[in-house]
């Protein structure tokens, strides 16, 4: 090739390219639609090929060893695989390929069954483009390059975003293994919705009780950073090499010093709470200076700078000053940053609730007695705005309640997933409340869903207590009475499907079932750790069955909620999954490196410098006194913007070259 | 029918042509035809493009002329921006103007149209090329014509970009001042091309005037057309080759009219013939009469001599001197003699130095103010330059984003063609009789038209190229009699 | 496949990112979404790799429509790599209709990993208007090579680059199970 | 030793190539002692029959300038090629097709409408025509036909080296004629220039920003540029990122923006394309009116990126779209069996 028109590499080291057509039959997947055996023979007509085979199952332990009997016959040094998406099994014949004595990057595939035979009515049809497919495949591992697989090494440290039952589960598995770990939170205590909650289902024991020692443990850990009120900035590097910058907002309490024994707040000059308190859902009000809860942790008071005399006029005796032994109040705070390198991160940023607002049909907002099932989770809680006691805003304790599921949930107009937890919160909820102060409870339900160990059996006990289901979606409630005995209380209307009529049942008090959603922020949250999401928001796991815990960037685990719904032994088993794949990575020392990645001919460089402002992850350096642009491959992450920009080709893409692209391009037209 | 001569191609000029020769039963020439069979089409695809680039476009034209082309072009976006260049921006246009000039006249006289004379029109082919002129002259000559011509291209490479194909010409102005040390290159360059100037007329004088067969062959009845004279005049109808008015003298050497060049359609038409891709050219205020000569012939001349007959003299000294030497010698203006071009080629090249020298002393020529940034909307542009070949004419209109929309354009040769078709026929006739047709003979036909220089290439804006030439004698019965190859 | 003896059937190239439109191209295979076979999809990391040159190509090698597709902006994995491919396909879109191809033979579409009937509707309609609009009828002619001048049309191995003549003939083993058999 | 033969030839060009040569100038003198000019009609008054009459592959060397129109530049470029050992396509039209190339953006017929009926100077409206045959009263006049399209050298005759350039810088003819006369040749089908782009050679390139982005893009007569700073950081489309170096950057030093006559470097198969791509990707908005607008601002794309390599596009011309044939399916041309 002329003035290296072509990756100089582009050449098998053994001369020229002997291509093996390996089509897979994917039981009926394939060759229910697909003519294989036309394919193959197909196949074996294309310049270059000297195999041509098809097997029921390519994949296979048998299907790989075809493969790899031929090359150690030296019959093949390049392989295309028929077969599924390259998505799904590319690296699998890589591996055998490699396994079978030459470069895994002398490999392509052919996606004849999701784009060919999945999607195509008819079988003539279908085998014509499956040809095709094949033909550029052919065409382009012809000029596949000799890759060696690059490796960087993995910094030991771990950083988990999120200080949930997930993330606290993940951080001490990984900080018991003796990994240290970075935790951050962006409240000012860990224990996210479950230290919200009084009972869990379906054991009935108490939230607190199990995790309260867990979120100690994680204080007191020597391997745990914790840093709470805080969050992450920016994150820069890749995968075994991350660099974290992370955000710690002011307290102006300093946590070294404070002891949590909240002495400050009782010498407070507001004699009592005069603001929303924001754990307890509204429904009680704390001081300016306060402690979410008594187990927060840390244990360690914080001032709210909008609420505050002293940040407001600066004029205030600041008795909490006085109050403290330990001189721990500085009102000079401010912002402050830490910069981390760890080698893994995982994301346990949770979920928020539905906001009941958006359906004013149910009232919620509009009569003070219709409640979301957090804020009754907090009204259950001992430690909660009424130490447990079940009292509508009135002081009043209510005679029948009435529970809606699925709100928001299910629901063309708003979610369309079952939020996975409602049915079974609202049986607890159900239960609790007859337990408590033994009122009629009324459960709307449109099916009931309780899959999980001793689900069932719970759903039985809380039928059995007497507890009233209505099958069907709740229309509204009201405050208009329709009938004397209606006066004074809320009406839900819904159609009972069960016995085919609309019923208006009166209540005292209505419980919404919330569902689960997206945190807010979850776009910008993606964005900031380059990790993609599904449209409604949940993190896009790598594989929904083989990776459900890895993201499409490597070294990005998900643990929890921050991924789609989950109760809390899902969340904990994930999170353990999670820690696990994190420690794999670190234990193994190294990351394979993205082999695509960009390079420049140095000789062919002018120094124009098109690409280097183009590289997003700003891997391609100029070098002043050479007049030549450089890209760090180790930096690189292969995405080939400027080789498509590079006006004279000198720059290129392993494996994507301007060469391969166009040979693939002409033999999906060539021949048919 | 009788038979016929062709002629295919001419050699030593830039573009294609061919001379197709009829005779009759007698023998005797019936008619000849000049045949231009190309084609390029410019103005079409000049469509779409920005007006700006026109002056880079239209200059690949003609790479033997193309600063022509590119101040043609340059002029006419002057016009369309409605925008005045700055003083500096004119005289540097003018200046490297000139030096183009003189550095393409040198090369017509010394490797074209000059031989014909300097080595002589009977000499053996072989040495009817620049190489012949420099075993004529001597080496040194040949050196100095070779150095000359490099040191001016020189000069305008560095004024304008590039020699072959300028780059510098934008509405308003020009891309770059000319720095103090290119003004003094340039005021070198003009004083040695001024010298060379005289010594080219002397070798004119030595060479050809002191030859009686050649003032005879230049003077013969073969060669002369009474036709209209069309040539640019500065204020005091002196010639001008970057500016000025557009000025017509009858056969008799009165003035038919001057215009300015946005009126040229009311006085220029194009007539089309079917047996070539040529248009020709003709005065509107006399009328097409087909191809003959005399004052009720639209046919009228530009180029050199025209030039000349079109003016009341020279610019300059040196010049003006030489231009009065040449009509005395030749009886007085004005000129009909079409070989007598190569002289006037050699009067004009002094004054193209000459006024080249001059520039190059003009105060503002190194100012750095040289562009105006066009303010309105472009609409339609016209402008006009002399090329070494003659007129020419570029008019385009745009839309309102200045993309060209409409490009006419109006070539040296195109307005010389049909005289040049008369010279053809009339040296034809004079010359051919019988089939005994000979090289020195059908060389003689070539000079009828190799006096004008002329450029097919631009005139049909076509792709020249160069034809084999082939004569064919055929009798009456239409065989072979003869053939010469004269490729 | 000479179409003088078929119906015409348009063929249309696919550049589609791996991170989102191919990915939902897979995941209309997987809900078995059925679309016209018309559409060949390549695969590249990101939309931003697309040269204007493959498009080209593309129209020279026989398409008669080019799809391009992305993430949505805002998406993309490589930050910005799919705005860098918008710059340049709303150019190229211009260029071509200067050179008298069709508007409806070129398309730009963000179709995210989770718009796999997207993948089937785009594909559909530009199947439907390339349909349409008829054959592209280029003038016949050789097209130039990377790093070598032109090569004759249809010559097969020219695309093996620096292999090219050393082809050795398919053998074309035709087994098949492989070597269950033995 | 006896001196090799060379040959120089125009085809469809404007005569610049063959001007670019007599600029060697003295060189000229050198170059006709090291070499035996066995044929050059713009400057010698040799002939095609010698040249029919020399053994094939006699000639060492032939230099063809100009791109390929007519029967007759087609059989020319045969005959060199079967006569020489060697066939260099001799600057931008050969190479490329050059800009009389940019004829492959109208048809023949509109050409021929505008010249003789259009043009506002043409005064026979009656719409007469140059025809391929006229019958004169002495007999029968014939004109060649020229074709609709216009191509590349190698894309009638094969070519071993192209000289880029319009036309061809003189250092590179002279370094390719030397080359010749010393055997030192590279690889056929080798561009005989640096295969590297004009921003090597040009001392502007070390003003341009790493992180350039252009907001709005300006033409040449809409501002006066800073002699010293990248035209393209002016906002001027600039294509020497797109071209070959080897011409010195004359343009650019003149305060020209490059227009890419040099051609495309070996790893390109189509300048225009990749040029596009380089000047997009500098468009600094990101959403699509935004970009819409800023790219509307470049006016006459194919004009400005393929002003001298349409023919040897990937789409060679404008896609004529006569009624007929170009709808309904059946006989598309572009298809191969």
């Amino acid at each position: 090739m002329p003035e290296g028109g072509l990756n100089p590499k582009a050449v098998s080291t053994d001369g020229g390219p002997r291509i093996g057509v390996y089509v897979c039959h994917c039981g009926l997947n394939i060759a229910g639609k697909v003519d294989v055996k036309a394919v193959v023979e197909f196949a074996a007509s294309l310049p270059h090929v000297t195999v041509a085979r098809d097997y029921k199952f390519m994949c296979s332990d048998p299907g790989q060893e075809l493969i790899q009997q031929d090359l150690r016959d030296g019959l093949v040094n390049r392989v295309v695989v028929a077969s599924c998406s390259p998505l799904m099994h590319e690296a699998t014949f890589r591996r055998a390929t490699a396994a079978g004595g030459e470069s895994p990057s002398h490999v392509q595939m052919a996606s004849i069954r999701e784009h060919v035979s999945w999607v195509t009515a008819d079988g003539d049809d279908a085998t014509e483009k499956a040809k095709a497919l094949v033909a550029g495949a052919v065409r382009r591992v012809a000029l596949h390059e000799v890759l060696e697989p690059r490796q960087s090494p993995v910094r030991p440290d771990v950083m988990v975003v999120g200080g949930g039952i997930a993330g606290i589960h993940a951080a001490l598995t990984l900080a018991d293994a003796g990994k240290h770990v970075y935790l951050v939170e962006r409240e000012t205590t860990i224990g996210g919705h479950m230290a919200k909650f009084d009972k869990t289902f379906p054991t009935l024991d108490c939230a607190a009780c199990i995790l309260t020692p867990k979120m100690s443990a994680v204080r007191t850990h020597p391997n745990i950073t914790l840093w709470t009120y805080s969050d992450v900035v920016s994150v820069e590097g890749y995968a075994g090499d991350f660099r974290v910058r992370v955000r710690h907002r002011p307290r102006y309490v300093r946590e070294d010093l404070c002891t949590g024994c909240l002495a400050c707040i009782d010498a407070c000059v507001h004699k009592q709470g005069k603001f929303e308190d924001e754990w307890n859902e509204g429904l009680s009000k704390r001081k300016p200076i306060y402690i979410p809860f008594p187990q927060a942790t840390p244990p360690v008071v914080v001032v709210d700078r909008e609420a505050c005399i002293w940040f407001k006029t600066g004029k205030c005796p600041r008795t909490c000053v006085d109050a403290c032994e330990r001189d721990a109040f500085d009102f000079e705070q401010t912002e402050t940053f830490d910069e981390v390198e760890v080698g893994a991160i995982i994301l346990a940023t949770g979920y928020r609730t539905f906001d009941a607002s958006r359906m004013p049909e149910y009232g919620y907002g509009l009569y003070p007695n219709v409640y979301t099932s957090l804020e009754v989770e907090r009204l259950l809680n001992a430690a909660g705005p009424t130490n447990g006691e079940i009292v509508l805003r009135d002081g009043s304790r209510p005679r029948t309640v009435g529970i809606i599921h699925c709100v928001g949930s299910r629901d063309a107009k708003h979610n369309l997933w079952c939020s996975k937890v409602c049915c079974m919160y609202s049986l607890k909820l159900a239960h609790m409340v007859k337990e408590r102060i033994g009122a009629e409870v009324y459960n709307f339900y449109i099916d009931m869903r309780t899959p999980g160990k001793g689900y069932e059996e719970f759903y039985d006990k809380v039928l059995r207590e007497g507890v009233h289901m209505v099958r069907g979606r709740v229309a509204g409630v009201t405050d208009e009475a329709a009938s004397p005995e209606e006066e004074g209380h809320l009406v839900i209307r819904a159609e009972d499907t069960l016995i085919g009529s609309v019923r208006r049942i009166p209540v005292d008090m209505v419980i919404l079932a919330v569902g689960i959603e997206p945190q807010p922020d979850a776009q910008e949250v993606r964005r900031l750790f380059n990790v993609s999401c599904g449209s409604e928001g949940f993190f896009t796991e790598r594989h929904p069955k083989l990776a459900p815990v890895s993201t499409f960037t490597d070294g990005i685990f998900l643990a929890g909620a921050c991924q789609g719904p989950k109760d809390i032994p899902d969340s904990v088993a994930q999170a353990g999954a999670a820690a696990a794949e994190a420690l794999a990575m670190i234990d193994r020392g190294h990351v394979t490196l993205e082999s695509s990645t960009a390079f420049i001919d140095d000789a062919a460089c002018s120094g124009c410098k098109t690409c280097v402002g183009l590289c997003p992850f700003g891997a391609i350096a100029f070098d002043e006194d050479r007049k030549k642009a450089a890209v760090n491959e180790v930096v690189c992450k292969g995405c080939g913007i400027c080789v498509g920009a590079c006006p004279s080709g000198a720059a290129q893409q392993h494996l994507f070259t301007d060469a391969q692209i166009l040979s693939e391009i002409e033999g999906v037209l060539e021949y048919v | 029918m009788g038979s016929e001569i062709l002629i295919d191609p001419i050699t030593r000029l830039e573009g294609h042509g061919r001379i197709h020769i009829f005779l009759d039963d007698d023998g005797e020439v019936d008619r000849a035809y000049l045949q231009i069979p190309e084609l390029r089409g410019f103005e079409t695809f000049a469509r779409g493009r920005r007006a700006e680039d026109m002056p880079q476009i239209t200059s690949r034209i003609c790479g033997v002329c193309p600063m022509a082309h590119h101040m043609a072009g340059t002029k006419t976006l002057d016009d369309l921006y409605h925008v005045d260049p700055p003083p500096a921006a004119t005289k540097v246009r003018e200046m490297v103007y000139d030096a183009f000039m003189v550095e393409d006249h040198a090369l017509h006289f010394f490797f074209l149209g000059g031989p014909d004379f300097v080595v002589g029109p009977s000499a053996p082919k072989a040495e009817r090329n620049v190489l012949g002129v420099i075993g004529k002259v001597g080496l040194e000559v040949g050196k100095e014509v070779i150095g000359v011509r490099k040191e001016l291209r020189g000069l305008i490479s560095d004024a304008a970009g590039k020699v072959i194909h300028p780059v510098f010409g934008l509405p308003g102005g020009i891309s770059q001042p000319v720095s103090p040390e290119l003004r003094d290159r340039f005021a070198a360059g003009a004083a040695r091309a001024v010298e060379f100037g005289k010594f080219a007329l002397q070798v004119f004088r030595d060479v050809v005037l002191s030859n009686r067969e050649y003032v005879d062959l230049v003077t013969s009845e073969a060669y002369t057309h009474r036709t209209y004279y069309l040539g640019l005049v500065d204020e005091r109808n002196r010639v001008n080759y970057y500016d000025g008015r557009l000025r017509v003298v009858d056969p008799d050497g009165a003035e038919l009219v001057t215009f300015p060049a946005r009126e040229y359609l009311d006085h220029v038409a194009e007539h089309v013939e079917p047996w070539s891709y040529l248009k020709f050219c003709y005065l509107r205020d006399v009328g097409w009469k087909g191809f003959t000569d005399g004052v009720d012939s639209g046919v009228f001349a530009v180029a050199p001599l025209a030039r000349l007959n079109a003016s009341e003299g020279m610019s300059t000294p040196v010049a003006q001197e030489a231009y009065e030497e040449l009509c005395s010698t030749l009886g007085g203006k004005p000129v009909h003699y079409t070989l007598a071009t190569h002289w006037a080629r050699l009067v004009e090249l002094v004054n193209a130095a000459e006024r080249m020298a001059e520039l190059a002393a003009d105060p503002d020529i190194t100012s750095p103010e040289v562009r105006r940034i066009p303010t309105e909307t472009p609409t339609e542009g016209i402008g006009v330059v002399e090329a070494p070949r003659g007129t020419l004419i570029h008019h385009y209109a745009t839309d309102e984003r200045g993309l060209i929309t409409q490009a006419n354009l109006i070539v040296a040769t195109q307005n010389n063609a049909a005289r040049i078709a008369l010279s053809v026929d009339k040296a034809a006739k004079a010359l051919v009789h019988g089939a005994e047709v000979d090289e020195a003979l059908l060389n003689r036909v070539e000079m009828a038209f190799r006096a004008y220089d002329p450029c097919f290439g631009c005139a049909t804006h076509a792709l020249p190229g160069q034809m084999p030439l082939i004569v064919e004698v055929r009798d009456p019965s239409g065989t072979l009699v003869r053939e010469l190859r004269r490729d | 496949m000479s179409e003088t003896d078929r119906p015409f059937e348009p063929r249309i190239v696919a550049f589609f990112c791996t991170w989102c439109t191919y990915t939902a191209a897979d995941l209309a295979g997987i809900s078995r979404m059925q679309y016209a076979p018309n559409v060949r999809a390549i695969r590249l990391m990101c939309s931003g790799r697309v040269d204007p040159q493959f498009v080209l190509a593309a129209f020279r090698d026989g398409a008669d429509g080019v799809l391009i597709g992305g993430c949505h902006p805002g998406d993309c994995h490589y930050q910005e790599g799919n705005v860098n491919a918008l710059r340049r396909f709303e150019l190229l879109r211009r260029m071509l209709r200067d050179f008298g191809i069709e508007e409806g033979r070129v398309r730009l579409e963000w179709i995210s990993a989770a718009e796999g009937d997207k993948v089937q509707r785009v594909c559909n309609e530009m199947t439907e208007r390339v349909r349409a609009l008829g054959p592209l009828r280029l003038e016949p002619g050789p097209r130039r090579r990377v790093g070598v001048g032109v090569v004759p049309v249809g010559a097969a191995e020219a695309a093996a680059g620096p292999a090219a003549g050393e082809a050795s003939e398919p053998v074309g083993v035709l087994e098949t199970e492989g070597r269950e058999a033995r | 030793m006896t001196k090799p033969k060379v040959a120089f030839y125009w085809c469809a060009s404007c005569g610049g190539c063959e001007e670019a040569v007599v600029d060697l100038a003295e060189d000229v003198l050198a170059v006709v002692d090291a070499v035996d000019i066995a044929f050059w009609p713009v400057a010698l008054d040799f002939k095609v029959s010698d040249v029919e009459a020399l053994a094939d592959g006699e000639l060492a060397a032939s230099f063809v300038n100009g791109a390929i129109r007519t029967s007759e530049q087609r059989e020319m470029a045969e005959l060199l090629r079967r006569k020489s050992a060697v066939v260099v396509a001799f600057g931008a039209c050969a190479w490329l097709g050059g800009i009389p190339g940019l004829a492959n953006l109208s048809s023949r017929e509109s050409i021929l409408e505008f010249v003789y009926r259009g043009s506002p100077s043409t005064s026979d409206g009656d719409g007469v025509r140059p025809q391929e045959e006229t019958d004169v009263p002495e007999g029968r006049l014939r004109l060649p036909h020229f074709d609709e399209t216009v191509r590349t050298l190698d894309q009638v005759v094969d070519v071993d080296y192209y000289l880029p350039g319009c036309p061809p810088p003189v250092d590179l003819i002279r370094s390719a004629v030397t080359a010749l006369v010393e055997g030192r040749l590279p690889e056929k089908g080798s561009v005989l220039a640096p295969d590297v782009a004009l921003c090597a050679e040009c001392p502007r390139a070390q003003t341009k920003p790493t992180d350039l982005k252009v907001t709005q893009f300006r033409r040449p007569h809409e501002v006066i540029a800073d002699p010293e700073t990248c035209l393209l950081a002016q906002g001027l489309v600039c294509l020497g990122p797109a071209t070959r170096s080897g011409c010195g950057a004359p343009c650019t030093a003149a305060n020209m923006p490059c227009t890419g006559c040099m051609g495309p470097t070996s790893r390109v198969i189509d300048y225009g394309a990749k040029a596009l791509s380089a000047i997009a990707s500098l468009v600094a908005p990101s959403d699509e009116e935004a970009v819409g607008e800023a790219v509307d601002r470049l006016v006459d794309p194919v004009g400005t990126f393929y002003r001298y390599s349409l023919p040897a596009s990937l789409l060679h011309r404008r896609v004529e779209r006569d009624a007929a044939g170009s709808r309904g399916g059946g006989q598309g041309w572009a298809r191969r069996s």
